[in-house]
This record gives C-alpha cells, structure tokens and sequence, in this order.
C-alpha cells in the first residue's frame, strides 16, 4: 500500500498561500500575489495527479476492490469520552477524485483571474481568498470524520461568503453574501443537529466506522422512532439538510443565483463546480449510511433533487442574466446528481446510480466552469451580464464562442461528449430506482438542452447589437483555461467511472442503455431545435410563446416568488415580529422592571423625605411622643 | 416655722413661674421669670440641707446663666418685640403630650413606693463637699471633677470659636476670586 | 428641716416642672425661650437627684455631685448654645427656629 | 513568594508606581510595563502548571498557599488553582493587558484611570487565585467597585445614570452572594467542629439538603447577575454602552467572567443537590438568554448595544452549559469563557478605536468603512466570524464543546433545550452580517470619513494580541481543553455524584 501522508500537504499549501498572501500581499505587485497562488495551486494540483495516479493504478491490484485508507489524522479537541474531533486526511475513490475536480477547476480559475481581475483594486485579496477556499474545499473533501468536514463546510462557507462580497461597495453584492452566508447557515444548523444526533447514537465522528456495514450506525439503524422514521433516518435528513443548503436544493436555493455577484471566476469555481457540490459529496460520504440504514432519508434526497432539477430548470428558462441563467442550470445539474443518489442502492449494479452521481459530479465541474469562465469572458468583454444586450458575439470572441458551443453541446447529453454518458447513467438509475423521477428527469433533460441554446443563441447569435466599444477576445492566460477545459469536457466521459468510483469499491459492468439513451438524445435535440427555432435570429416567437403562458412565464421569471416568501419571513416575521418585540420587551418590560424598582425607591424616598423637614420642634415633639409612646408600650402594654 | 407652707410656697412659685417661662410672648420678662425659678430650686436645696449646691445654684445660674441670657436677648432683639407664637396645632399637639407624658410620669411614680432610707446623713458643709470633690476612692469625685474641667474649657474654647466672626470664609471668598 | 415633707412632693415638682420645659421647648420659637426651656428641664432633673440622694440614700453625696457636674454642664452648654444663636442671628438676622430649616432634604 | 501572590502583588506595585508619574505618557508606559509583566507572568503560571501536571502532579489544586488573616472568623488567605483557573488567569492577563493598550490615549485624570483600571485587575486576579470564600468575595467587590467610578467619570453618554444601574444590579448581586456565601460558611461542618470558607474543604462535606434548597438560588442568581442571567441582565446594555472604552472590554471580556466562573465553582460545586434539583429552571432562564440576546441584538442600532446583547446570548451559553452537568459541557463553558471574553473584547477595543474616529456609534449612519480603515476593518470581520463560530477561531470551539455536551442528555426537555441555544448560531449569523454588511461594507455615506485614518500603533498592538488569542485557541485548542478537562473532573464528579472515566 503506498503512503499517502503527503496528501496533507494538498490543503495546507494553500493555507500556506492565503496567510502569505494575506499579510504581505498588499506590500507586493498584484500581479506577485496571483502567481504565487497560482504556484500554490499549481503545486496542489500537481500533488493530486499523483494520489489519483497512486490510488487508482499505482498502489492498486486490479480486481480488487478499492478501501479507504486513512493517510493522516492528528486528535483536535477531546469532547466526550467517545467522541473527539481529528484531522486528518481520508483516501477513498470519491475524495481522490474530488482532488483532482477542485485542483483542476481551481488551478484553471486561478490562471484565468489573473487574466480578469487585472486592474481590480483588492487583486491580492481576491487571490487569498480564493487560496483560502481551496484550502477549506480540500480540506472537506479529505475530512477524516463528520466533525472535520463539518469544520470545512463552515470554512468554505466563510469563503464563499468574502468572495461574493468581493466587490464590497456594491450594496447588491453585500445583500447576496450576507444572504448566501446566512441561508447556508440556517441549513448548517440542521447539518450540526444532525451531527450531534448521529454521534450520540454511534459514538463515534469518523467516516470510517460509520459507513462500516457492521459499524454501529448501519447495524443500530433501527433504533427508537420518532414520528415514524427511526432516529438514525432523522439524523440522515438533518444532515441532508445542511448538503441541500450548500447545494442550493429546492428550497434552499435562493442564495445560490444572488451569489452572482460575486466576480465569474468565483462563481466558476465556487458556486458551479466545486462547493456547492459538497452537498453531494456528503451525501456520497456517507452513502452506505443511507443507503443501508435509513433508505427513507434516502428518498429524501431523490425527491428533493428531482423537484430541485425540475424547479430550477423551468426558471432558467426564462432569465435574462447570463450568469443566473447558468446558476439555476448548476442548481438543476445538482439536482441531478441528487437524484442519482438517492436512487441508487448498495454495491455491484445497484450502486449503479452513486456512480452516476459522482461521473456527472466530475463532467459537470467541467464543463460547468466552462460555462461560467466562457459567460466572464464575455462579460469582460461586453461589460454587462443582461443578455438582452447582447448578440451577434461569435464574430469578436471565436475561441470563447467555441468553447462555449461545446460546453453547451456537452451540458445538454449529446453523445460522445462527456455530459451525454454521465447523464445517461443518471437516467439508467432513475429508471431502475423510481418511474416517476424517471420522466421528471426527461423533461428536465429537454429543458436543460432549450435554455443553454437559448442562452447561447442570444449571446452569440441574434440580433445585431451595437456595444459601446468593440468587444475584443480575452488575452491567452484566460482563453487557455477554456481550452483546458473544453478538452476535459470533451473527454471526461471516456473515463471508466464504473470501475473507479463505486459505492463499494468494487468495479461493475455498465452497458449503455441504448433504449433510455436514445430518447434522452432526441428529447436533448428537440430542445436545441426549438431553441435553434426560436433564437438563432430575431423572431417574434419567443414573446409570444410567453404570451401564451404568460402565468407560468411571470412565476417562472420572478422565480416562483422564493425570494419574496424568504424576504416575508426574514423581515417581516424575524425582524419585525420577533426582533423588535424582543428589543422592545427588553428596554421596557424587562428593563422596566429594574427601573421601576429604582423608580419605586425613589417614590418611597420622596414621600419619607417630609420627615427630614429641617424643623428642630418637629424632631423634638417626634422624640418626645416616640419616647412617651414607648414606654407606655413597654411598661405598661407588653 | 412650717416647714411644708415653706415647702409649698417655693413649689408653687416654681411651677408658676416655669408656665410663665414659656408662655410670655416678651422674651426678657421670660429671662426674669426663669430668673425666679431658679431662685426658687435653690430655696428647695437649702431645705434640703445642701447648702452649697443651693449657693451654687445661686451664683452659677441665677447669677450666670441668666445673665448670659439676658445679655444674649439684648444682642438679638428688640425690648418691644413680641415673640411669634406658634400656631395652635402645635400647641394643642404639644400639650396634649406633654399632658400624655406627666401623667404617665406621675402615675408611674404613685405606684411605686419609696421607702426613706434611715441612714444618718453624711455632712454636706462646704468643707465636706470640698474634701469629697478632690479625693478620690469611694465617696471621691476627683475624676468627674477633672472631666468637668475640661469640658468647661473645651466649652469655653468653642464658644469664642462659634461665635467670632468668621475670617476663613472672606478668605474662601478671595481665594474663588483668583481662580 | 425637710420635716414631713415626702419624697413625693418633690418628684411631683420635678415632673410638672420637667414637662413644662419641653413644652415650652416644643412650642417657643425662639431659639432663646427654647434654651431657657432647656435650663428648666435641666433643672427638674436636678431636683430630682438631689432629692432622692436625700430621701434614699443620705449617707452618700452622690446626687449632689450629679447635680453639681450639670450645672457646670448647663453653664457650658448655655455658652456654647448662646454662641450658636449669636451666629445664627448674624447668618439669618432672625432666631426664629422655624427659618433655621437649611438642614433638610 | 508564591506565584500566585504576585498576580494580586504587581497590580499593586504597579499602582503604587503610576503615583509617582507625572502626566499622562508616564502613567501609560508604566501600566503598559506593569501589565505587561503581568501578561508573562500569566504565560509562565501556564507553563509551570503543565509541566507540574506532567510531571505526574495530581493534586486538585498546585502553587497552593494558605495563612489565617483573620482568625475569630477562621477567614484564611487560601491561593490555588487548578487548570480552569489558570485558564481564567490567562485570559484576564491578556484582556487588561490589550485594554492598556486600548486607553492609550486616555488623557483626561489619567492617572485615576489606570489606578482603578488596574485595581479593576487586581480584585479579578485575586478572584481566580482564592480558595478562600471570603477571601473571593473581598476580591470579588475590589473587582465591581471600581468600576462605578470608571463609568461615572470616563464614560460617555449618560453615564452617571448608566454607573448606577450597573452598580446598583452588581451590589444586588453582591448581597445574594453574600447571604449564600454566610449560609454555605454556617453549615461548612454540619458534625460539629470549625467551620471554614475553604472550598476545597466545604466541597468534601454535604451542606445539609433543606438548606442549600434555600442558599443555592441566591449564589446562584447572585453570581448570575453579574453573568447576564436573563432577566437580570439589563445593567449590561446601558453599562457597557456608557463605559469607556477599556473598561467595557474588561467588564463584558473579564468581569462577566467572575460570574459564571462563581456559579459554577461556588454555587454548582458546593451545592450540588440543590443544583441539580433546580437546574432546569436555570436551564429555561439561560436558554431564553441565549436565543433572547440573540434576537435582542438584531434590532439594535448602537454598536456597543448589539455587543452587549450578543454578549447576553453568549454568556447566557456559559451558564446553559454549566447547568448541563456533564463534563463537556462544562469544559465548553469554560471555553467559551475564555473564548467569549477574547471576542468581547476584541469588539468593544474596535467599536472604541472607530467611535474615536467616527464620533458615532450607529451603524445607520455609517457605512463602508472597510476602504477608509482596512486594519479595523478586517479585525472587525475576524472578530466577527469568530462570534458567529467559526472554525478556527475560538468561537467555534466553545460552542461545538458546549452544543455536543448538552446533547449528552437524552430527555426531551434538554434536547429541547439545546435545539433552541443551538439554533442561536443562525441569529448570531444574522446580526453579525448586518453590522459588518452596514458598517464595513458599501459605499461611504458619510465624505468626512474619507479623511480618517486607519489604526494606530497601539491601536493594532492591542488588537493584534487578542487576534492571535483568538486563532490561537481556535487552531489548537487541544491543550487548553485538557488542562480543563482534568481539572473538571473532581468538580463533575461531585456535582453528578458520578464517578466519571475522565476522557484521557
């Protein structure tokens, strides 16, 4: 077995980057401080390719099924006699290839932003931030216990958090940090009862013994119920809760398209391929849990990320901005991946879907950073993110408009790019798992295939725009991250997934299921054709296909009204219902009462002070009478 | 002579003259009238038999006290001025209980019994009173006599003290000025 | 020469003469009558000692003494409490006891 | 000399000092060399406990030293202390020695200033260091007294109004106190014999059931109040939005400390029946404070206000884990303690520094701060974070101990319970972002804040050493969380009247 302690090294050079950086990047050049994060990730990314090369073929006897190995773990903090939170690194298929994801995508996000956020003010604190992500992003994902990764998942939230509000004068971009921070944060309460609940009954954080099938979570899954479900299902679904949050699943979602603000690579790296997949790759972490002790929090997860995929999907549909557009396509994409986890069963074939799941969670990263890294492109170029203003690109931007294409041809399952197998492995699962999921799935597959191409027609075809100055292509350090990419995205899908990253371990055969792929193809093809109809050149149709649903048209296009329904009960329930009755019980009611007391010593004072009048016959006559009066008492009363 | 009509006849001019004492509205005809009782007290010490209280009595209040009195009466006020009564709730309050607390003094003191001693008298000339005075022991007052002393000196230093006229305050005054 | 005259009368003296003192305390307002009062209760007080240290125990000197030691106190305390009333006429240009009221709330 | 003795000597010797300075730029310098030596001196008393404790030292208390001061009461000067203690003492050193720092340019009576400032420290540290029930409480008083005259002269606003609700709630406390402390002294040898104020000794013995029945919600208010115990806990708004700048952080980051750290080394630990028959009326109390607070904090306008209402809901924690009567629990409330106390300060040194330079302390009318003074800006979000827990910061350690802790308990009430204090995290979340959303971030609303300038050197001094604090706890907190842990141990188990394994 090889040694993997270096792997450690895989989160900590980038620490080592972000506190540098931090502290003395504002004394460098900026264009000092993007190198050496690039360096820093360079050098992360290279030490990925190695465990990957190691675990996969190096250090592996084929035929044998692959074991997690623990590479490293230091003991944090002691907190019950049982339970104590450690550090360290886990090796397993699924982290292994999350390595490698989140370097790739950082690495190509580091190159490119060196490119785009040239001139910005704060350059050197976009790039410690974004090593500070990479940090906590490969830090959960090598997270030896629940604890640990619960310890990342907060970090990567703080992160996500400073990158949206990079642009920190914007009020806009506040809003959605704050907005992105708390919404993640109410999830991460379900995700820290869950962690609680979970460790009470097992006694124990690590993933290890937990997804152990004779570990005591999988072997006491029966345990007391409540409300029908038994505990450790509870358990699952809290901390499912804390994954739907920081996957933007329905109805979670809303932070997920204000997060936009924040600049495109961040929302490349952070908010398409990398976080917000954490919510999948939890679940994947702990998928023998689901699977084999509570297949009801299971059904959770696949309903959730069906009406997730659906949901977001309808609204894509209908936006105008482009980096929303893609963001409601990230949330359906999750979904997605959702979905094939929560259909999927244990081991050999039946794990059919986790395999799925985590092939589309590998082609997605890439060809979804395509997309965002291709729509900053274009933003850089035309200044704005609304493509009503734009059209008519392909001409002034030929590599991004390439790249693009493909990302998009690729996003909507059309074979042999990547997308079309991970999709369709998806869509196996769904049909083996559950119909009803099944044919949501079709429809969302049509869906998928009409936005992108429409969103692709309307920026580089279309209309005739006239743009205040020329748009020009990137310069080379940004379109050779989408050549990068755009190749990944191309051949991902060769990879063999099914032999690599499976529930157990163990390599299954997996025959492409021409009868569901097929029609998967042709329902991808209608969508692009109707797409292709409606917005290679300027029609009228479109608007009159609105007209026709204009209902469903104006639901879709303000979102369903999620935001209006969270803003009804952040502001008006918590703030204006809780908060300032709160406020105001606590200044009057509660602070009334010391003051009144106060106030009644003072009134008692007020009458008393008669006494002291300052006139030496009313003492006397006082005495006098006291004194009679006593001894009348004493002497002759007692 | 009686010695009870004498008796009597002091008895009544003391209680007779202490009502005038604190009922005239001229404050020098009270002086005079505290003058007569006092006078009266030290008639009683001489039936008493105590010869030098009852000369005391005499040279240290009627003499002193009184004069100091009157003296102070004349720095104060006017020969014609009348003093300001008090209104009558004060005085009906007052005199119910000065009322109140005589006759529970007096009726306290009915119904106790007290049985004269026998003993035979010690000798209260002034020559005993003098040897008593500077002695010390059993029936010595030297201590009280010394006590007293100081208290009469520290008394007297106070008195100038109080009532002088106040420089330190002009000089406050002055020293506010500067600042 | 005290003959039949019982204790009683003189206790009798005392206690009217005593409580006309603080009536008069009580009711004068000026702060000379007040003193004046003052001297009567001292001196009932006084009467009273001497009487019982007569009637009771004639083999001591002890009531005289007492008496004697208060009017050397009622002379101090008139000395010093005329000085008072000087200073307050000089400070109020009145010893009426009623304007003397700084000393309150 | 014990070492101990020092941590009371030096404040000392350090007052008798500033007497002999003659304006202002000495008086700080000697503080600053007095503290100072303070601070090290704290770091040495951590040093040398670990190693005793390595070297196999298992006694409940080290450095212990004892002498009768006034023998008809059998009152005693009694140090010691174990790690929860030594952990105190750290944390205080620490907090006054970053509050010198803070009143830098403190010109107005200096002198008086850090005479009770440091007085102030003394009567802490002489708190922590007693065994003595009297001997603390003397100290206990040298610590809240001064604190009126800090407020009333150097405070803003309406501070004499502020001083004396402050004083008046503490006074109150005090008199709780004093009454449980005589109760526990009384009945300190039920069979007869001496009775003693030595905690060590009363904590072998039982008070009598009926009577600690009686004495321990008076200890336990007592020393609540000056905790934040809802209801009891408005003296803090107006208190801390009054003071000064240092003594607000020494107040909220030190003082609040003597009342949880009394609750529970007095009234749970020599009490124990009694704590556990009435814990779940304090437990509902707390847990109001803590969501209470928390919500209290959103609504507010007045930087110093928010932190002190947050101060409620994280103090409120401190008590809610005390009376969770488990060992991680407990070693969470210590931790967020320490924790609570670092943050605190940090905040109230940064609302100090920007009100200096703002002369506004509302955030409704200030905004994007971050561009004009970076360095307060980003300790701000630091101190922030480590508010709303995050990892790597101590906020999160305290919490996570405490949460897990009180989750040890499987009835439905303190599940209950602890679902409601955990579910503070979110609203911690929520008035956090907004004051660094209104404050740091936006556009300026204001143009003279273009000419401000950011910290100064002092001002970072001070700040950077309550950052590093904070990270440092955050980052490993293993150490701290076992040299409490052990000392716990004793304490847990005469409270649960368990033996417990220990988790070692």
């Amino acid at each position: 077995m090889t040694d993997f302690t270096y792997t450690i090294l895989i989160p900590l050079v980038p620490l080592a980057v972000f506190i540098f950086v931090g502290l003395t990047g504002h004394k460098m050049k900026p264009i000092v401080s993007g190198l050496i994060g690039t360096a820093g990730l360079a050098f992360a990314a290279v030490l990925a390719y190695i465990t990957a090369f190691n675990y996969f073929w190096i250090g592996h006897t084929a035929g044998t099924g692959y074991t997690s190995i623990k590479a490293f773990e230091i003991s944090w903090l002691h907190l019950t006699e049982h339970l104590t939170i450690k550090l360290g690194s886990l090796i397993d298929p699924i982290s292994v290839m999350m390595l490698v994801v989140i370097t790739t995508v950082s690495l190509m996000v580091h190159i490119y932003s060196i490119g785009y956020m040239k001139g910005e003010r704060g350059y050197h604190r976009f790039f410690a931030f974004l090593s500070l992500f990479s940090f906590s992003m490969l830090g959960l994902v090598l997270a030896t216990n629940i604890f640990q990764m619960y310890i990342f998942w907060e970090l990567v939230g703080v992160s996500s958090f400073l990158l949206i509000g990079f642009y920190y004068e914007k009020p806009s971009a506040v809003a959605a940090s704050k907005k992105a921070f708390i919404v993640t944060r109410f999830a991460d309460l379900g995700f820290l009862i869950g962690i609680l609940m979970l460790s009470f009954n097992t006694n124990t954080f690590d993933f290890q013994t937990l997804v152990s099938p004779t570990g005591p979570a999988i072997t006491q899954a029966g345990g007391a119920a409540f409300m029908g479900l038994s505990v450790l299902s509870w358990s699952l679904i809290f901390i499912f809760m804390g994954g739907a949050g920081k996957s933007a699943m329905f109805p979670l979602h809303i932070w997920l398209p204000d997060a936009m603000e924040g600049p495109t690579p961040v929302s490349a790296l952070i908010h398409a391929a990398t976080m917000v997949v954490a919510g999948v790759y939890l679940v994947a972490r702990l998928f023998p849990v689901y699977a084999l002790g509570a297949p009801d929090a299971l059904h959770v997860v696949a309903w959730v990320g069906g009406i997730s995929s659906l949901f977001a999907a309808v609204i894509a549909c209908t936006q105008t901005d482009i980096k929303r557009v893609l963001a409601y396509s990230t949330m359906s994409q999750i979904g997605y991946m959702m979905l094939a986890l929560g259909v999927s069963g244990f081991g050999g074939h039946e794990g059919l879907g986790f395999m799925a799941s985590n092939f589309h969670l590998f082609t997605h990263a890439m060809f979804k950073a395509l997309l965002f890294l291709g729509a900053g492109a274009v933003i850089h170029a035309v200044h704005s993110n609304d493509m009503s203003g734009m059209g008519n690109l392909r001409k002034y931007l030929p590599v991004t408009h390439a790249t693009f294409l493909i990302a998009c041809i690729t996003i909507a399952g059309i074979p042999p790019l990547s997308g079309f197998f991970s999709k369709d492995e998806i869509l196996v699962a769904a049909f083996e798992g559950n119909k009803a999921l099944f044919f949501i799935e079709y429809a969302v597959a049509g869906l998928t295939a009409f936005y992108m191409f429409r969103l692709y027609y309307s920026i580089f075809w279309g209309k005739e725009t006239h743009y205040h100055h020329t748009p020009h292509e990137a310069p080379l350090v940004m379109t050779i991250p989408l050549m990068i990419l755009a190749f990944g995205s191309i051949f991902a899908g060769f990879l063999p997934f099914h032999n690599l990253v499976t529930s157990d371990g163990l390599p299954f055969e997996t025959p492409t299921e021409w009868s569901i792929a097929i029609p998967s193809v042709l329902i991808a093809l209608l969508g692009i054709g109707v797409a292709t109809f409606m917005y290679r050149k300027v029609t009228g149709v479109p608007d009159k296909i609105a007209g026709a649903f204009s209902h469903l048209y104006k639901w879709s296009y303000h979102k369903f009204y999620m935001d209006e329904v969270y803003l009804f009960v952040t502001k008006k329930v918590i703030f204006n219902l809780i908060s300032r009755p709160v406020a105001w019980f606590d200044r009057h009611v509660v602070d009334g009462t010391m003051n009144g007391i106060a106030g009644i010593t003072q009134f008692a004072s007020v009458k008393i002070k008669g006494f002291q009048s300052g006139r030496v016959q009313q003492y006397a006559f006082v005495f006098v009478t006291g004194a009679i009066a006593l001894v009348l008492i004493f002497v002759y009363l007692w | 002579m009686n010695s009870e009509l004498m008796f009597f006849i002091l008895a009544g001019m003391i209680l007779i003259f202490s009502v005038m004492t604190v009922t005239t509205r001229r404050i020098l005809r009270a002086a005079v009238y505290l003058l007569f009782v006092l006078i009266s007290t030290a008639g009683l010490y001489f039936m008493l038999n105590y010869n030098f209280l009852a000369a005391v009595q005499l040279t240290v209040y009627a003499g002193g006290i009184v004069v100091l009195i009157i003296f102070s009466i004349l720095l104060t006020s006017h020969i014609s001025e009348r003093a300001v009564v008090a209104g009558w709730k004060q005085n009906l309050l007052s005199a119910l209980s000065v009322v109140a607390g005589a006759a529970l003094t007096l009726i306290t003191m009915f119904n106790y019994t007290f049985t004269a001693s026998s003993e035979p008298a010690s000798g209260s000339s002034v020559k005993d009173v003098g040897t008593a005075l500077v002695s010390y022991g059993d029936n010595g007052f030297a201590l009280p006599f010394e006590v007293i002393s100081i208290l009469l000196l520290a008394a007297m230093i106070g008195a100038i003290i109080v009532a002088r006229r106040e420089k330190l305050k002009i000089e406050e005054k002055e020293i506010r000025r500067e600042n | 020469m005290t003959g039949t005259i019982p204790l009683m009368y003189f206790l009798v003296i005392s206690t009217l003469m005593f409580f006309i003192g603080i009536y008069g305390f009580l009711t004068r307002r000026n702060l000379i009558t007040m003193l004046m009062s003052i001297e009567l209760i001292l001196n009932s007080v006084n009467i009273n000692f001497v009487a019982f240290n007569k009637y009771l125990y004639p083999q001591h000197l002890s009531g005289h003494f007492f008496s004697l030691i208060v009017i050397a106190v009622a002379a101090a305390e008139a000395a010093v409490a005329i000085a008072i009333i000087i200073n307050i006429y000089r400070n109020f240009k009145s010893i009426d006891v009623d304007k003397v009221d700084q000393m309150r709330y | 000399m014990n070492i101990l003795s020092l941590f009371v000597l030096i404040p000392v010797l350090t007052i008798v000092g500033i007497l002999f300075t003659k304006d202002y730029k000495q008086t700080r310098v000697v503080s600053a060399i007095g503290m100072g030596i303070q601070l090290v001196l704290a770091g040495l008393l951590i040093y040398l406990y670990l190693a005793e404790r390595n070297a196999g030292n298992t006694a409940a208390m080290l450095f212990t030293y004892d002498t009768v001061w006034f023998p008809t009461l059998n009152i005693h000067y009694s140090v010691g202390v174990d790690g929860i203690s030594v952990a105190m003492i750290g944390l205080t050193a620490i907090v006054v020695f970053a509050g010198i720092f803070a009143s830098w340019m403190v010109t107005f009576l200096s002198r008086e200033f850090f005479i009770s400032l440091i007085l102030l420290s003394s009567g802490v540290f002489g708190f922590f260091i007693s065994l003595d029930l009297f001997t603390m409480f003397l100290f206990y008083e040298v610590a809240v007294i001064p604190m009126y005259l800090l407020i009333g002269i150097w405070g803003s606003g309406p501070k004499e109004y502020s001083a004396m609700k402050l004083t008046l709630m503490l006074m109150a406390g005090s008199a709780l106190i004093l009454v449980g402390l005589l109760g526990i002294y009384f009945n300190s040898a039920p069979g007869g014999g001496q009775l003693t104020w030595n905690i060590q000794q009363i904590a072998r013995i039982q008070i009598p059931i009926q009577m600690q029945r009686f004495l321990f919600p008076f200890t336990f208010i007592g020393f609540g109040i000056l905790g934040a115990l809802f209801p009891f806990h408005t003296w803090s708004p107006d208190g801390h939005a009054s003071a000064p700048t240092a003594v607000s952080m020494l107040h909220a980051g030190v003082l609040m400390k003597l009342g949880g750290y009394g609750a529970f080394r007095v009234a749970m630990y020599l009490m124990p029946e009694a704590a556990q028959e009435q814990a779940w009326i304090f437990i509902i109390l707390t847990s109001i404070s803590v969501v209470y607070g928390a919500f209290g904090a959103i609504w507010q306008k007045d930087l110093k206000y928010i932190n002190a209402y947050s101060s409620v809901s994280h103090c409120g924690l401190v008590l809610f884990a005390v009376l969770m009567m488990n060992q991680t629990a407990m070693n969470g409330a210590v931790i967020q303690m320490i924790s609570h106390g670092l943050m605190t300060a940090l905040f109230f040194a940064l609302i100090g520094m920007i009100y200096g330079r703002t002369h506004t302390r509302m955030i409704n009318e200030m905004g994007g701060l971050m561009k004009v003074m970076p360095f307060l800006g980003v300790a701000w979000v630091i101190g922030g974070l480590a508010s709303l827990g995050l990892p790597g910061l101590s906020g999160f350690v305290a919490e996570m101990t405490v949460f897990v802790g009180a989750f040890q308990h499987t009835d439905v009430f303190h599940r209950t319970v602890t679902i409601l204090a955990t579910s503070s995290i979110v609203v911690t979340a929520v008035y956090i972002l907004r004051v660094v959303g209104a404050l740091l971030f936006g556009p300026i609303k204001d143009d003279h804040f273009l000419q401000l300038d950011d910290a100064k050197w002092y001002e970072r001094f001070s700040t950077i050493t309550l950052i590093v604090s904070i990270a440092a706890i955050g980052l490993a907190p293993l150490w701290l969380s076992d040299m409490i842990g052990s000392s716990l141990v004793p304490m847990v188990e005469k409270i649960t009247g368990m033996s417990i394994a220990g988790l070692f």
